[in-house]
């Protein structure tokens, strides 16, 4: 045959997609085999934003991984806040006060709307949808300004505490929430009559990044990616937490397991979250949002500054740390990806033996790789959007 | 007129000089192009309008980007394909062209210069042209048309990965 | 004949300056408009000694910064294809602009012309083959940058413009049908008659997106196909191919294929506005003056001004269509790339065909 | 005007520029871009004449010869990515398939 | 409540029944289960190495657990003790709404197990980083490398002993 000085070469052409690609928000990178435009092989590489956040968290107390978990999925914060927390809280044996409660799954559910916010519009964008991705800026402003009024920082909160949170509800939260709920619910409807009926947009994710509700579970799938397969595991559902018993809400769930399928999945959670908020601000109780015991949280500022015993005591949470009796614990949340969970390992000291995060996305974007195959090039953007990937937390 | 003629007379030859001699195939395909639009602009010379039109039409915007699109498919590199052992023949085709061009030139030099009759208003417009087509030439037509069917027939199964 | 000669010039310098003066103005234009759509405010920055003229002055401040810019070729790209490949993109589009009337005869002291700068007996025909043309320039950017996603541009924009050129061709069919010639003088001349049902006339002009409605549409979404615009653009869709074929460049050259991608846009909108929306005409307004439906009152113009409105009206209807296309940039997602060959070949080209036959049976029970 | 001859020796001129690229080349892509060369070549005569005569029938050969090509283009392109596919090559001296 | 604690681990067996669930594991695997417990809730099950594939085909495959959905899979280093290494894996059941936690004790000089692939695909990449960041070999991986570190990097990070202000070689681009 072809003899090797004159070998004309057709091999399938590799294309490398990442670490920076218009496409690839986060940083991940896809090398994907193509034979003219449909995908043969695609393999994804992860790692470009590891911060060693476990081994980080090691060497600081218990209150000190906060700002770290910030950081996994930066557009939830507080979802991440709340789950460590939980953890740490699980690991001490305690209960936080019942109106402590109610903020978090407050502050949690207006999180979980700014992050489908920000998976829906650049996912939208980058299918070309371009306004709409300013819509859900702007949406996501909104419900930023909401997330500001509790605790002063729009993306990297730091707001709950071991045992509570940092900051009560500020007095005018009703009104304002209500005025911005009011707005973003408008733009989410005009973004949902500019691309949920919209034919273009439809043939572009219907059919696309399918997987089966069977292959979704074996891949570690959770959140609504395996909810647009028709399974509807939703911790909050099933294993209700803080106050997610006390509200009434529904688990939307998809069909075909397809792109389009997650989009709707995650146009209905966000009203679903915006309806929770509502409840729980009709029923959030008084009451303190910090549990009293002084081994755990440590004493309000003016008493510190005044008075001896609380001074000492807020000098040693500081720097030996909350001390969690030695022992294992595990606890999870839903995030707007699917189950955040903490397994935390504790020999009784101020410092964490073993933080381990589980990452939803981590699992999610494992699949990305197969259901991009025999796929065409395209389709990889708005699969690749709707797993939502987010590097922080992925590779962490 | 007189001069226009040689311009693209020219720009022809050279160009198709290069397409002959280029070794990378997409060269020789834009030299190609250019000899195209000469020859098309030789053909508004002749006042062949709606010719000339095709020409660009068909043979440079379709069939060409064809050829392109083909060179970009399959990837060509560089024509690396070196003549084995066959320098003789070469030198004998390019001797045999030469003699004829020689030949060409004897006959026509010997020619005395045959001035072009001028033609009217209508002459190579599109109405004619569609006159002619549909009148006296409508079968050969009509034939063109399903020689295209067949063409678009035949390049799709050929195309084709696997018949399946 | 020096005044031909200077009409000439005059005609060649007028489509000129609006063909390039609109293609910077369009950068401007789409700028504010998407920001209008998006509630945001859209350029407003670039002063000239403290003049920001509501940000008209971006378009002089990108050209500039384009000039300054490294001109980069990569380093094992054709340099002579790579350097070449914006020029071929932009002067097709340039050139197509040649054939289509601006406006109706202009007489100025005695001497008349058409307000065209070349009246082609193959007008339409001369358009298309100028612009497919073009196609060379995308798909040499394409293949000469030595870069894949380049290449996976390029390969997509010449299937792409190649299907496309073929379904623009047949949509226009059945207008040619209809007024009997390809010169888009005479097209737009045609389109001032009014349809006459029975002897009445009914003082409805014979636009062409009344007599071909079908083919109006049809016309539009391919040629939106054949400039690559949003939704069709898969060949730079930035998002999965970073820009396609224009990756790689970079400074003026970058600049060009942004022109390119400008000019085509107004000749779209020129050549959709000619066929189908009466080039220069005006309903009801004759070289004489304005002609008051179902009466015979003539309100007299001179021809001057019956000129200079026709001239106007051509340039309304042709920022009418400028601004619908930018409105359907704007709005709608990208096609796949599979899914643009099918509406190509397996939507538009039937409809096309189904248009030409329904238009033939008219045109035949209409004249008999 | 310039006169006939001058066309038809230009015609000539191309169509020998494409023999010599068909018997040279070995690129089955170039050759076949040569055989269009020579059908360009072609029509030009066609057209040259058609003007010299005064008659419009050339005009409709050379539409013909333009219909034709295209559709020797698809078929020939589709023919070599065929072949390409199955033996990775365009050397049409290794295209030796039918030689017995 | 507090569960017996040696060295600095959770581990031993409960006092209290056990659920129904780590009861069938029980009665199944009864001698390469190494000790249970349920602190804060959580059941846990230890496990011998050589059985955790069994194990978990077991736990996979019963329909009364049915623990379908692999959760996670992490290692945890407590240097001094031996065995240094444990390998911690959740489950959750979908059908049943169950939660498991299995520990898998490894020596520090032989940080080796097998693969756990072959039971659910979702454990690929878990496992890769565990790999990455404790050095714990997954026989039979079909994909065993660095995941979230690069390939030139040297040691485990998270392993108790290597020190946190270590530097690693730069690499610049290559060819």
């Amino acid at each position: 045959m072809a003899e090797p000085e004159n070998e004309l070469h057709t091999d399938e052409m590799i294309l490398n997609i990442g670490p920076s690609h218009p496409a690839t928000h986060g940083t991940v990178r896809v090398l994907a085999t193509l034979d003219g435009e449909n995908i043969v092989n695609a393999d994804v590489e992860i790692g470009y934003l590891h911060r060693a956040f476990e081994k980080s968290c090691e060497h600081g107390t218990w209150q000190q991984a906060f700002p770290y978990t910030d950081r996994l999925n930066y557009n939830s914060a507080i979802i991440n806040n709340v789950a460590y927390a939980m953890g740490v809280e699980k690991l001490l044996g305690i209960d936080v006060p019942e109106r402590c409660r109610f903020i978090r799954t407050i502050a949690s559910e207006i999180s979980r709307v700014a992050d489908h916010l920000t998976c829906i519009g650049p996912s939208a964008m980058e299918v070309g949808a371009f306004s709409t991705f300013l819509y859900f800026v702007e949406a996501r402003e909104l419900m930023w300004d909401l997330i500001e009024s509790l605790c002063g920082a729009r993306l990297t909160n730091n707001y709950v505490r071991i045992g509570g949170v940092k900051a009560d509800l500020p007095a005018d939260f009703a009104e304002k929430l209500k005025a911005h709920f009011v707005k973003t619910r408008q733009l989410i409807d005009d973004v949902d009559k500019l691309l949920t009926h919209n034919r273009i947009f439809i043939d572009r994710m219907r059919g696309t990044g399918v997987l089966s509700a069977e292959d979704a579970i074996d891949w570690g799938w959770t959140g609504p990616c395996l909810r647009s397969t028709g399974v509807p595991l939703d911790l909050r559902k099933d294993e209700p937490y803080l106050v997610y018993d006390q509200v009434d809400f529904d688990v939307p769930v998809g069909e075909y397991g397809d792109n389009f399928d997650r989009y709707l999945v995650r146009m209905e959670e966000m009203h679903q979250s915006m309806r929770m908020v509502e409840q729980l601000l009709e029923k959030i109780p008084e009451g303190p949002i910090n549990v009293e015991d002084t081994r755990v949280r440590w004493p309000a500022k003016q008493l510190v500054y005044s008075r001896m015993e609380e001074l000492i005591n807020h000098f040693k949470i500081v720097f030996e740390g909350v001390q969690p009796p030695k022992g294992e614990a595990y606890a999870a949340v839903e995030s707007p990806n699917g189950e955040l969970g903490f397994y935390l390992v504790s020999d009784g000291s101020g410092k964490p033996v073993k933080v381990r995060c589980r990452p939803p996305g981590f699992a999610n974007l494992q699949a990305l790789g197969p259901i991009l195959k025999g796929g065409m090039l395209s389709d990889l953007v708005p699969s690749f959007g709707m797993i939502n990937m987010i590097g922080g937390e992925c590779d962490r | 007129m007189q001069q226009l003629f040689y311009v693209f007379g020219s720009l022809a030859v050279a160009s198709g000089l290069l397409m002959v001699l280029q070794r990378n195939p997409i060269t020789a395909a834009m030299n190609l192009v250019v000899t195209m639009f000469s020859l098309a602009a030789l053909f508004v010379l002749l006042s062949a309008h709606f010719i000339a039109v095709i020409q660009l039409l068909v043979y440079a915007g379709a069939i060409m980007v064809l050829f392109i699109f083909v060179i970009m498919l399959l990837n060509l590199q560089d024509d690396e394909l070196r003549p084995r052992g066959r320098n003789f023949i070469h030198l004998v085709s390019v001797a045999v062209v030469l003699f004829a061009m020689a030949q060409l030139w004897q006959l026509l030099s010997r020619t005395p210069a045959i001035p072009l009759a001028p033609v009217d208003e209508a002459y190579g417009t599109t109405g004619e042209m569609g006159m002619l087509l549909f009148s006296d030439y409508l079968f050969p037509f009509e034939i063109v048309s399903i020689l295209i069917l067949a063409a678009i027939v035949g390049a799709v199964v050929l195309a084709k990965r696997r018949l399946d | 004949m020096p005044a031909e000669a200077i009409f000439m010039a005059g005609k060649i310098g007028f489509v000129f300056f609006l063909v390039l003066n609109l293609a910077g103005v369009l950068g401007w234009v789409e700028r504010k408009q998407s920001a209008l759509m998006q509630d945001r405010i859209g350029a407003n920055r670039a002063p000239i000694f403290g003049i920001t003229a509501i940000g008209l002055f971006h378009p002089l401040a990108d050209a500039i910064k384009a000039f300054t810019k490294e001109d980069f070729i990569p380093a094992r790209a054709h340099k002579l294809f790579h350097t070449l490949a914006p020029f071929i993109a932009l002067v097709p589009a340039l050139t197509a602009f040649a054939v289509i009337p601006f406006g109706d005869t202009l007489t100025i002291g005695g001497e008349t012309t058409q307000l065209v700068v070349a009246d082609l007996d193959v007008g339409v025909l001369f358009v298309f083959a100028i612009m497919s043309l073009a196609t060379f320039g995308v798909v040499l950017a394409g293949w000469s940058s030595y870069n894949n996603y380049s290449m996976l541009g390029g390969l997509r924009a010449s299937a792409q413009m190649l299907s496309y050129e073929i379904v623009m061709g047949l949509t226009l069919v059945g207008v040619f049908m209809v007024y009997g010639s390809l010169q888009l003088t005479e097209i737009a001349r045609a389109q001032g008659e009014y349809f006459v049902f029975g002897g009445v006339n009914t003082w409805i002009p014979k636009w062409g997106i009344l007599t071909q409605p079908l083919a109006f549409f049809l016309f539009l979404t391919a040629a939106v196909a054949e400039s690559k615009r949003l939704p069709f653009d898969v060949a730079e869709a930035e998002s999965e191919l970073v820009a396609g074929y224009f990756t790689e460049y970079s400074g003026m050259k970058f600049l060009m294929f942004w022109m390119a991608e400008f000019v085509e846009i107004v000749v779209i909108s020129a050549l959709v506005a000619t066929l189908f929306l009466g080039g220069w005409q005006i309903p009801w307004l004759h070289p004489d003056g304005l002609h008051v439906p179902f009466t015979a009152i003539v309100v007299g113009l001179p021809s001057l001004v019956v000129s200079m409105m026709g001239v106007g009206a051509f340039l309304m209807k042709v920022f009418v269509l400028i601004w619908l296309q930018m409105t359907i940039r704007w709005t709608l997602p990208r096609f796949r790339y599979d899914q643009i060959m099918r509406l190509g070949w397996k939507m538009i080209l039937p409809l096309a065909l189904v248009n030409v036959v329904l238009t033939g049976f008219v045109v035949l029970l209409l004249n008999r | 005007m310039p006169p006939l001859n001058h066309y038809l020796a230009l015609s000539g001129v191309l169509f020998f520029i494409g023999v010599a690229g068909v018997l040279t080349r070995r690129n089955a892509i170039i050759v076949f871009m040569c055989i269009e060369l020579m059908l360009n070549a072609v029509n030009l005569t066609f057209l040259a004449y058609a003007r010299f005569l005064g008659s419009m029938t050339g005009h409709v050969f050379a539409f013909f010869v333009i219909t034709v090509a295209a559709a020797e283009a698809a078929v020939g392109l589709a023919i070599i990515v065929a072949i390409f596919r199955n033996k990775e090559t365009v050397n049409i001296d290794e295209l030796n398939l039918m030689r017995w | 409540m507090d569960a017996p604690v040696e060295g600095n681990r959770a581990a031993g067996d409960s006092d209290e029944k056990p659920s129904p669930a780590v009861q069938r594991v029980l009665e199944r695997f009864s001698g390469d289960v190494l000790s249970r417990h349920a602190y804060r809730g959580d059941d846990t099950l230890v496990i011998k190495r050589e059985a955790v594939v069994d194990v978990c085909r077991f736990l996979k495959a019963e329909p009364d657990l049915r623990f379908d959905l692999f959760l996670d899979l992490t290692a945890v280093d407590y240097l001094p003790v031996e065995p240094r290494f444990e390998v911690v894996i959740h489950l959750y059941s979908t059908p049943h709404g169950l939660r498991m936690r299995l520990k898998v004790p490894l020596a520090g000089d032989d940080p080796e197990m097998d693969t756990l692939t072959s039971v659910w695909r979702a454990t690929d990449w878990f496992e890769r980083e565990a790999w990455d960041m404790y050095g714990i070999v997954f026989r039979g991986h079909p994909n065993l490398k660095r995941i979230l570190l690069y390939e030139e990097f040297e040691g485990h990070p998270l392993r108790k002993d290597y020190p946190i202000d270590k530097r690693q070689p730069l690499i610049g681009p290559k060819n």
